[in-house]
């Protein structure tokens, strides 16, 4: 194999921003080099290194040997936030624990959407506790050991008070 | 770049200058500098300022419009060559000076001309040479994990109470008060199992939260009173102004 | 030379696009071998091949040949030329940093215009790093990695000193 051909093939695929076709190398290659052949001997010459000729969409490119990517690949952690009503949501249940759906719709004065308790009950933040004995029984929601501990609270005394959060309670009609 | 003078035919002496092959006079005066071949060290000052003055001169005897700094440079290369043409002298010691500052200037740009050049002649990534094409990321993202905080815990309490209460429809606060109706009922229940006078107040009803409760009470329970009177049904009677007032079924005499 | 380690830096190296540094490359090493022998490995079998490793901005990094480059530019993007007037100001920078645009335009003996700062900042060459102290605070300009990169250097120390560079004047006409 032509060795200056098999050089051009490898910086082509190296700098080239996509895939590289057989087709394309091939406007490179001197008449009478044939770039499916030159493709070939890059492919043995990477093979069993800790890069090799990967064939993607139409084309080669180079790419990690799988056997290193594990080795390679950094987990980058960004924690999400919870959306609003989430928040609120929990709010009221670690305030008012056990608490009904309904009665935390009336705290927070809006409906509360099946997926905020879902994303509260996905995230292991809320569990139900027993059902409140009153015409339909509704499920009752309480704070989990995972909520304290995601919150850095040894327990649910260490939440601060709520005379101390509210300055001026909350008066019917005034708020 | 040697273009600050560009013969033309027409006509065969005259020279079309153009100085905005040049960045500045600073330019202009290195390249007449390197013009006069030798070390830049070693260049006739002199003999550059006269260049440049007649490079200007001629510049604006073909009126073109010149630029401020070119002028500068020229009034100030003039005072320049005025104080190296006068014999030694109390200017000397000046125009050595300012000789000194100029070649300083035209070696400073000397320099950078030529690391700029060194630079252009190094094999440049993007144009000799190629880095990968598409960099493999081999992060993953993890965004399993809650960004919590008490604080914001607290913020959505507050904000959950706010909206909760300013959700609700404003009602005034319910005030019972005890009817005439009421009264006269009651009254009229009572005042059958009691023959001797009995102080009015005893017939209010039991639970009376407010002083305004116990008030409203007090008049609709005299009015009633007043009306059973009317009738004859009871008889009323008060000892002194502001005492108390008595209150015994009628019909009889007392 | 520990084949399972020349592969690791290899794919590493490939894989980061950037410079790659020696401690870098260490973290991911078993206790005992030396990341520098791995390089040196690394560099001795990519040596004469269509990508080598070359020493840049502190790390290492691989890049095409350089003799391959006339025929790659047919293929590979290539950005434009910067104009004389934004390399000198590079230059500049580059020997002078940190530079306010006053003393650029001082040692140029030329107002800067827009049009080359902008070139340069977009090509991200040089980046301002803070101010300087002293009325109306100007900006202080300073190259940046990238420069290091884009011109093969391994670090600002690598650039000719000033002396040598006045010894040989640049041929008129040659920029």
């Amino acid at each position: 194999m032509d060795e200056d051909a098999v050089r051009l093939a490898e910086a082509l695929v190296f700098a080239s921003g996509g895939p590289v076709t057989a087709r394309q190398l091939q406007q490179l290659l001197p008449d009478g080099v044939e770039a499916e052949a030159v493709i070939a001997a890059l492919r043995a010459r990477y093979s069993g290194r800790g890069v090799e000729l990967a064939d993607v969409a139409g084309g080669v490119q180079f790419r990690t040997a799988e056997d290193l990517a594990p080795r390679l690949r950094k987990v980058v952690q960004v924690p999400r936030r919870l959306p609003r009503a989430a928040m609120e949501t929990l709010a009221i249940v670690a305030y008012h624990q056990p608490v009904t759906r309904p009665e935390i719709e009336e705290i927070r004065g809006a409906a509360l959407a099946q997926t905020t308790l879902d994303a509260l009950l996905e995230a292991g933040l809320i569990a139900p506790k027993g059902r409140k004995e009153v015409p339909g029984r509704p499920t009752l929601w309480a704070t989990t050991p995972a909520f304290l501990l995601q919150f850095g609270l040894r327990d649910l005394r260490d939440l601060p008070k709520r005379e101390d959060l509210l300055v001026e309670p909350p008066a019917a009609g005034e708020m | 770049m040697c273009s600050a003078m560009v013969p033309t035919s027409d006509p065969p002496d005259a020279l079309v200058l153009r100085l905005d092959g040049f960045e500045g006079p600073l330019d202009l005066l290195l390249d007449l500098a390197r013009g006069q071949k030798v070390d830049l060290a070693r260049i006739s000052i002199l003999a550059l300022v006269e260049q440049y003055l007649a490079v200007i001169e001629g510049a604006r005897r073909v009126r073109l419009e010149l630029a401020a700094d070119w002028l500068v440079m020229a009034a100030w290369l003039t005072w320049l060559k005025s104080r190296l043409l006068v014999p030694k002298g109390a200017d000397a010691d000046e125009a050595e000076e300012a000789t000194e500052v100029l070649a300083g200037r035209l070696a400073e740009l000397q320099a950078m001309r030529a690391a700029a050049a060194w630079l252009n002649a190094r094999p440049t990534l993007g144009q000799d040479l190629f880095a990968r094409g598409v960099a493999e990321d081999l992060r993953v993202t993890d965004r399993s994990k809650l960004a919590l905080d008490v604080g914001g815990l607290m913020r959505a309490y507050l904000s959950a109470l706010r909206r909760g209460a300013g959700a609700k429809p404003y009602r005034p606060p319910t005030v019972s008060l005890w009817s005439v109706q009421q009264a006269l009922a009651r009254l009229a229940s009572l005042v059958g199992s009691l023959p001797d006078w009995s102080a009015l107040d005893t017939y209010l009803p039991e639970r009376l939260d407010t002083s305004l409760e116990r008030r409203g009470a007090l008049a609709s329970t005299l009015l009633a009173g007043l009306e059973m009177a009317r009738g004859g049904a009871v008889r009323l009677r008060q000892e002194a102004a502001f005492g108390p007032i008595l209150v015994r079924r009628g019909g009889e005499d007392g």
